[in-house]
């Protein structure tokens, strides 16, 4: 890739200095011990399975998260807390606890070349919902069928709420991690709202 | 005391005394009465007018088959037209009046209809109203349209909120009566996830309404211990006031769940939800509903069906009468004779069509047999009744059977055709029922408690061992089969008077009579030209008896004559529970650019464009137009800098071996020579040669592309680029992924951007135009370290840059480039300057790319290109669209220089009248170019491209405009490009 | 009979018992000189125009259900000419003028009921367009007008102005248009043919064509072989299934249109209104419902039913910009089988087999186009010659490049 | 409708888009001599059929597959679902 920054680029004085500023400046509200929070230090990397080249990724992904690709719909975490969801078909996205941007370079430096990468951490807005009126609150936006037995945890689906794309995955019994496009961001936190508030 | 007509016992709380109003006079009625119920306890026997003759109209009947008593509930706001009395949960403070009447309920001034009906019969409106012809927008239409509908809206902004939801299930029981109750036990007991829906707000169905026993006790006992039983099961869901109103494909029902309607106020909670059950199986236990029979002046108020008197009485402990009759064809009918006098009401009769011995004895009552009821008299309330055989009686409620109907209405929604089953003188479900639906119980034609328990079991006993599940071994409840035997009859020929049919659209058995004559005989025509069961009850109480006053005429069976199939929805459905929560601002979703938040504390006028909420102007004090904002935003980026958010510009990340060759075949022009760190404008066909969209991609790497899309087209083009990779070319190494939300992308142009961004990209990286040269790309850093990306593409013409950065930085970052622009007097630039710009400079966006255009439209056929394969390539060739009149895109510029152009004005020879034959093409994008000090546009002429120099027309009718323009060159600016090479 | 005040007056003093049926029920005859193959509102008009316009009567019309079963017994019975391209505007206009002169062309009161149409536009560029609409309106003799937001506020002040998401920045307003009783079209057209010696024949489908070296002599039917001069298919919504009988292919797909009707309301609306920041019309009806309908169901389907994200769709649209509905109950829904074609516009041809005539390709703006379809139909089949006003309605335009595509959504029928 | 996706079970049709005929897999050879009437066919004609039908289903709203649906015109039912990438292989679809 062609990079007119040097290595040293980032260390020479500028005159401006940016701050990453959380889409929703990092919401959060609790529904008599349902809560919906915005999380603000989750890197998102989309990760592609070059054609035939599953097997060497498999590898790569084996050695540095325990598990190989993930097939769609399903996720897996890692030993050190990153979770790699089946996205689609050839992808998969990797999300983590890091810093909001630099992710590629920490993820390409373990999988090296097997895999495409590209940076998604801005690209989207994560939000936990937690509690008792979780799946409830969920079953107003959502056609998924949210059954332990069917939805169980790990399970990472992409579907639609409120004509807004989004990604839920079951990281427990009634805790849920939710993904949506960064730019609707408050359309689709005012959605998951209104829906703890009708339901509570 | 709530009522002069309030018995004792039954299913309503007799120390919950409840005020409502009924016409601004207040009454009482009890916990668990309908507003149905509590008028029959006070007493209340005029509640509305018919649709056409505005005859009085009392309660019919008890349930959501109810064609007469539509009222207007509660007011302001919150009113809500053609309710049915029937039930609507009564509560504290309930407000109610009657609709459809001119004046008084009592004195309806349009009941004068009346007298004319000879005149009003069937379709007599198609035969007339047509002399002088001018009469009928002036004249006749607006009287009838004065006269049209039933209840009147509020004409407010409906104040309550509504919800949708998804529910699954494996079994899913529609109806809690008998069958329903059986079926939902059974299903339980295996393990299979069961929903229970009741359209009541009391499960039971006609438990509750008869004095059957089940197991040994009453059966409106054994209906609550057994749902309390299936409340405690953890795989069951009861859901009362909730009507599943339509069958839909692959198992998916409809349901409508009254949240809150039975309370004063809803209190900020959605009034109604509507459901969409997902089903693996469902199991139909939907009842059956009475019918009545065509006699004399058989509508009167008073007249009621005979289960409903009885349902009144036992459930609500209202009597319907102080002396009432019973007229049936069957021997359910007797039983309301029989209950009314358990509960010491005066049964003046009995009637039965069938030449028959008395079913039973009851006291002090007249038994006529082989008799029917030939006419009745009593305007505003039943008095008296005549019988065929000359003998009257007086009473004040005449409880009629004509048998019952089972409600296979479900059963149709996918085109499933019911058939004739003489044996209950009723349609049951016939043809192919909607994927995994079940019928039980009396919607099975299965009449009598016991058989419908029975029934309801076994049937879900099969369905759950269908799915797998273990069937409990339980037995069935035990209950007695009620006598059901029925002999049908429909009409009372020799009777002088009107015979009701539909009694809400007063449909009489003339009209049925009259349509057959005339050849409307197909059930459908019959239904159309008479308007028979499209009322609001959808005939649910006269579908079968118009049918068979049909078949009669025509001498044919029911059968042969035909059937009427339902459509959705079983019941009616408001229109905000379908909306749900898309309201207002809530309507669609809002997607906001990353220095949203910065512009509006800048100080910016915002414009919806597409879901994107984009800057279209900032407005300086001073300004007092929109044009002074665009004027000099405009200016000043051609003559300083400018900066402006092109964040929804669709960005799709493209990776792979196989990325090259790939775009080389999306886009028409050639790709494959692209260097790394080079931007390109690629211009993209549909396959039928027609342009589909175009942007900038640039060559980040030796396999590694990111496309723009226009903001409209982000979407459609990733979905087209997925097909391709995934359905033409599926073998190519190729990878794709929106970026569109990671960047904050700004446009900085202007002679001074170079300037402005050498601040703001990282010390070390050299932008001089030497080492950046337009249409150079590169991945940078900026302030220090923050990622960016650096694109030297221009849409202004001017010197200018894209500049990204993630889009959490965005909001900071805009700040900065402002900061850093401050020098150079900096301005940002909204979307009305932007497009002013890219009208100089001749771009097309979608103004001009309709989907209607080629490349060769636009003036861009080299970018076809004929040395490879691309989408679009093929058909782009065909002779039509390269005959040699084609529409070209040139500029236009008016003649007299104070004249202002306009969008959608059509071009025409300046001789040449306004017509289509004389269209050369319309104006699509206009705009004051502040560089040139006067009105531009562009513009699709024909053969344009030749013309240039000719002054044609602007002919812009719908806005009074006739302007001459001069066909120019769309480079109204810098036509050479030195400045954005500069 | 002549159908008259006077009429009805006398039929009402003897119990309206002289009315006699509206067609005959005739069995069909071994040859006709046209059959027309479909009795629904574009055959039936087609058998009027050719019996009242071009003097051919020896004609049958060919249902395989009953008359007016087709869909023009299930739309939203709307008429209007709001087109935009050349060879759909005279076309339509065409049309409206012949519903403008139809009860008395016809003796049969159809209810045409010019209450207007109002077409939102709720950005600048949509307003543009409909400028560019409404001058090509106005340039083939149609009425159209240009309204700012004032202007649609003053029309329409039931609108919602309020809270909307997508502010409306201009309505077009064709005055002339409105909508006609659809069953009405069928059976006035009926009546009339019947009356000019038009054999109306019901429960007759026609199950394959008769040829001879190439050349269609008649049509077999479940009631027998009928002869024909000229065999004319008007049969949208089934046209692949049956044209595929004569071994021909089309640029058409199937598929379903749902419309809804409310309860009877007091009236609330006056004319037609669209919604431009989705897709919604409505009106209301003499008899008090609201009539209303979006899109297609997306899905290619035969089946006469739709699925519930449709309604909802049309449901969201309709909170949006007449949030006073909210109260209002659907009391029905039903779906009609569409003839999408490849452009969105029609076809009204000879095909490559003599003898053989096709119309069909309707979408789902077949109604408006009734009258102008059959006098065009029946000028074809008398003269063999497109009439001037749908020349481009041609099978062969996809191959020449001639596309007709008011929307510009490309060659894919459930866009249109 | 609800449709059978191969990798994630039964999802709700409105997720999808619909986009046609599965014949628009088989794009013709743009260098054959009858390019201009293979694409014509291609992309105008139907056969349209009342009954078995194969089209293309894309999975916008969940994991982007593209899908063939083999589905009955008549009845709506839904016979078989295959992910459009493998279809397009078995037909001989490759760069």
């Amino acid at each position: 890739m062609r990079t007119l920054s040097t290595q040293k680029g980032s260390g020479c004085v500028a005159e401006f200095t940016l701050e990453a500023k959380p889409v929703l400046g990092g919401f959060t509200k609790d529904w008599s011990g349902t809560t919906l929070t915005e999380l603000t230090n989750l890197a998102a990397v989309a990760v592609s399975v070059p054609a035939g080249g599953e097997k060497k990724l498999s590898a790569a992904l084996k050695k540095s998260y325990g598990d190989g690709v993930p097939a769609v719909g399903e996720s897996y975490v890692s030993k050190d807390g990153a979770r790699v969801v089946g996205f689609a078909q050839d992808q998969m996205m990797v999300l983590w606890d890091h810093p909001p941007h630099g992710g590629v370079a920490t993820v390409s430096g373990q999988l090296g070349d097997t895999g495409y990468f590209v940076e998604q951490t801005s690209n989207w807005v994560f939000l936990e919902l937690s509690g008792p009126l979780s799946r409830a609150s969920l079953e107003r936006l959502s056609a998924l069928n949210l059954h332990p037995d069917v939805y169980p945890v790990d399970r990472a689906e992409r579907t639609i709420m409120e004509h807004m794309g989004a990604l839920v995955v079951r990281t427990g019994e009634d805790t849920f991690l939710l993904a949506s496009a960064s730019s609707s961001a408050r359309s689709f936190a005012h959605a998951v709202e209104t829906s703890l508030d009708w339901v509570s | 005391m709530s009522g002069s007509m309030r018995l004792s016992g039954g299913q309503v709380d007799h120390d919950q005394v409840l005020k409502f109003t009924w016409n601004g006079n207040e009454y009482k009625g009890l916990g668990g009465d309908t507003l149905a119920s509590a008028m029959v306890a006070n007493d209340i026997r005029l509640v509305g007018r018919s649709f056409k003759y505005h005859r009085p109209r009392g309660i019919f009947s008890s349930g959501s088959e109810e064609p007469n008593a539509l009222v207007h509930l509660r007011s302001g706001a919150r009113r809500e037209p053609n309710t049915r009395a029937t039930v609507a949960e009564l509560f504290e403070g309930l407000e109610a009046t009657s609709q459809n009447h001119r004046g008084t309920l009592e004195w309806d001034l349009l009941a004068f209809n009346d007298l004319l009906s000879p005149w009003l019969s069937a379709g007599f409106y198609y035969k007339t109203f047509m002399w002088p012809k001018s009469f009928w927008e002036k004249v006749y239409e607006p009287f009838i349209r004065s006269a049209a509908g039933l209840g009147s809206l509020s004409g407010e902004a409906d104040p309550d909120a509504y919800d949708k939801g998804n529910l699954h299930c494996d079994v899913l029981v529609i109806g809690a009566g008998p069958a329903g109750l059986a079926a939902a036990v059974a299903a339980a007991k295996s393990g299979a996830q069961v929903i229970l829906a009741e359209e009541d707000f009391q499960m039971g169905g006609r438990l509750l309404a008869e004095t059957y026993e089940v197991n040994g006790k009453p059966g409106a006992d054994w209906a609550q211990e057994t749902v309390a039983q299936l409340g405690t099961m953890p795989n069951v869901r009861l859901m009362t006031r909730t009507a599943v109103f339509g069958a839909y494909d692959h198992g998916i029902y409809g349901a409508l769940e009254r949240k809150t309607d039975h309370l004063s106020n809803p209190a900020g909670k959605p009034r109604q939800i509507m459901w969409r059950i997902y089903s693996k199986r469902a199991i139909l236990c939907g009842g059956a509903t009475e019918r009545s029979v065509a006699f004399g002046n058989n509508d009167r108020p008073g007249i009621m069906l005979a289960g409903s008197v009885r349902a009144y009485a036992n459930r609500w402990a209202a009597s319907a009468g102080k002396r009432v009759a019973v007229l049936t064809n069957n021997d359910d009918g007797w039983r309301t004779a029989t209950d009314l006098v358990a509960k010491g009401v005066e049964v003046a009769g009995v009637i039965d069509t069938r030449d028959r011995e008395p079913l039973t004895h009851i006291p002090g009552a007249a038994v006529v047999t082989g008799a029917a009821v030939k006419d009745t008299s009593g305007r505003r309330a039943l008095k008296r009744i005549t019988l065929t055989n000359g003998q009257t009686m007086d009473v004040d409620c005449l409880a009629v059977s004509g048998g019952w109907s089972p409600n296979v209405h479900l059963t149709c929604h996918q085109r499933g055709k019911p058939v004739w089953d003489e044996a209950i003188a009723g349609f049951v479900p016939g043809g192919t029922l909607p994927v995994g639906m079940v019928v039980a119980g009396s919607t099975n034609g299965t009449y009598g408690t016991g058989a419908c328990l029975a029934e309801g079991r076994s049937v879900a006993n099969a369905v759950v061992k269908d799915l797998g599940f273990a069937a409990s071994r339980a037995g069935a409840a035990k209950a007695d089969d009620e006598p059901s035997d029925v002999t049908a009859f429909w009409h009372v020929k020799d009777s002088p008077s009107r015979a009701w049919v539909d009694l809400q659209n007063d449909v009489t058995s003339k009209d049925v009579k009259l349509a057959e004559q005339e050849g409307f005989r197909s059930v459908e025509h019959l239904k159309r030209y008479t308007t028979l069961g499209m009322a609001t009850d959808q005939g649910k109480t006269s579908n079968v008896l118009g049918l068979a006053v049909m078949a009669d005429a025509r001498g044919r069976t029911i059968q042969e004559t035909g059937t009427t199939i339902f459509r959705p929805p079983y019941s009616p459905v408001p229109l905000g529970a379908f909306a749900g929560r898309a309201k207002g601002k809530d309507f669609r979703p809002t997607r906001l650019t990353p220095s949203h938040d910065w512009a509006a504390e800048y100080g910016v006028s915002m414009v919806e464009s597409g879901p994107w909420m984009r800057a279209e102007w900032y407005p300086r004090s001073g300004e007092t137009t929109w044009r002074d904002s665009c004027d000099r935003e405009a200016a000043n980026t051609r003559e300083k800098v400018g900066v402006a958010d092109v964040t929804t510009l669709g960005k799709i990340d493209i990776q792979g071996k196989d990325a090259t060759d790939f775009i080389n075949r999306v886009y028409s022009n050639g790709f494959a020579k692209l260097a790394v760190g080079k931007v390109r404008y690629g211009l993209m066909l549909r396959e039928d040669g027609m342009v589909m969209d175009d942007g900038t991609t640039a060559r980040l790497g030796e396999n590694h592309y990111v496309m723009t899309t226009t903001t409209a087209n982000a979407v459609g083009v990733y979905r087209h680029l997925d097909f391709c990779r995934q359905c033409l070319w599926p073998d190519m190494d190729v990878h794709i992924i929106s970026v569109t939300d990671s960047w904050a992308q700004f446009a900085v142009a202007g002679p001074k951007s170079r300037d402005l961004l050498r601040k703001i990209v990282d010390a070390d990286i050299d932008i001089s135009n030497e080492a950046f040269p337009f249409m150079a790309c590169a991945d940078i850093t900026v302030c220090g370290g923050t990622p960016g990306r650096l694109f030297r593409i221009s849409f202004s013409g001017e010197l200018a840059y894209e500049i990204a950065v993630p889009s959490r930085y965005g909001d900071s970052f805009i700040r900065a480039l402002m900061a850093a622009g401050e020098e150079f007097g900096v301005m940002p630039y909204g979307l009305e300057a932007l497009s002013v710009m890219r009208i100089e400079k001749g771009h097309a966006v979608a103004n001009e790319l309709t989907g209607q255009t080629t490349a060769r439209n636009l003036g861009l056929g080299r970018m076809v290109s004929d040395k490879k394969d691309s989408i679009g390539a093929v058909l782009s060739r065909r002779e039509y669209l390269n005959r040699d009149d084609v529409w070209h895109l040139v500029g236009l510029q008016p003649v007299d220089k104070s004249k202002k152009l306009s969008a959608g004005a059509h071009f025409l020879d300046k001789d040449a009248e306004p017509t289509m034959d004389n269209d050369l093409g319309w104006m699509t994008s206009v705009a004051y170019s502040p560089a040139l000090g006067h009105s531009i546009g562009i513009g699709f002429v024909k053969r344009g491209g030749k013309r240039f120099h000719d002054v044609v027309r602007a002919w812009d009718g719908v806005r009074g405009e006739d302007i001459e323009v001069e066909i120019v060159h769309a480079h109204f600016v810098d036509p050479e490009g030195e400045r954005l090479r500069g | 009979m002549r159908y008259s005040a006077w009429q009805i007056f006398k039929e009402g003093l003897t119990g309206n018992k002289g009315w006699k049926p509206v067609w005959r029920e005739p069995e069909p005859k071994a040859e006709y000189d046209v059959v027309i193959v479909g009795g629904g509102g574009h055959g039936l008009a087609t058998a009027w125009y050719l019996a009242s316009r071009y003097n051919i009567t020896n004609v049958a019309v060919l249902e395989k259900g009953w008359l007016g079963g087709g869909n023009i017994g299930r739309n939203t019975t709307i008429v209007r000419s709001n087109y935009m391209l050349p060879e759909n505007n005279p076309f339509y206009e065409l049309s409206m003028k012949l519903w403008e002169d139809l009860e008395q062309d016809l003796n049969y009161n159809a209810m045409m009921s010019q209450r207007g149409i109002l077409n939102l536009a709720h950005s600048d560029s949509q307003r543009d367009g409909y400028a560019r609409r409404g001058n090509a309106m106005l340039m083939s003799g149609a009425d159209a007008v240009l309204l700012d937001r004032e202007g649609v506020r003053k029309l329409c002040p039931f609108i919602n102005f309020e809270d909307e998401r997508f502010p409306i920045k201009a309505g077009l307003w064709q005055p002339r248009a409105g909508t006609a009783r659809h069953d009405a079209v069928a059976w006035g057209y009926a009546r009339g043919a019947d009356l000019r010696g038009v054999d109306l024949i019901q429960n007759c489908e026609v199950t394959g064509f008769v040829m001879e070296n190439g050349v269609c002599t008649g049509v077999e039917s479940t009631r027998g072989t009928v002869r024909a001069k000229k065999v004319a298919v008007c049969v949208a919504g089934s046209s692949s299934v049956v044209m595929a009988k004569a071994g021909m292919r089309l640029p058409i797909e199937s598929h379903v249109l749902q419309a809804y009707v409310s309860e009877g309301l007091k009236p609330t609306i006056p004319g037609v209104v669209t919604f431009g920041a989705g897709h919604l019309y409505i009106s209301q009806s003499d008899k008090g419902g609201l009539v209303f309908g979006g899109d297609i169901d997306k899905f290619n389907t035969y089946a006469q039913r739709g699925n519930l994200p449709v309604i909802e769709h049309v449901a969201e649209d309709m909170m949006a910009f007449l949030p006073f509905l909210g109260r209002a109950r659907l009391l029905r829904s039903w779906g009609g089988v569409m003839d999408m074609s490849m452009d969105g516009s029609p076809f009204i041809d000879k095909t490559h087999i003599d003898g053989l005539y096709f119309n069909g390709g309707w979408c789902y703006g077949g109604f408006k186009a009734t009258p102008a379809s059959g006098l065009c139909y029946a000028h074809l089949l008398a003269t063999d010659t497109p009439h001037e006003t749908a020349t481009g309605f041609r099978l062969d335009r996809f191959k020449r490049g001639q596309i007709i595509d008011e929307k510009g959504v490309g060659p894919q029928p459930n866009l249109h | 409708m609800i449709i059978n996706h191969p990798l994630l079970g039964p999802r709700d049709a409105s997720e999808f888009y619909h986009l046609g005929d599965a014949s628009l897999i088989d794009r013709p050879d743009p260098d054959a001599a009858d390019a201009a009437d293979q694409f014509y066919e291609y992309v105008y004609v139907r056969e349209n059929p009342a009954g078995e039908y194969r089209e293309l289903w894309y999975h916008e709203a969940g994991d982007r597959s593209w899908l063939v649906v083999t589905r009955s015109t008549l009845t709506h039912e839904i016979t078989n679902v295959e992910p459009a990438r493998d279809v397009a292989r078995a037909r001989g679809r490759s760069k």
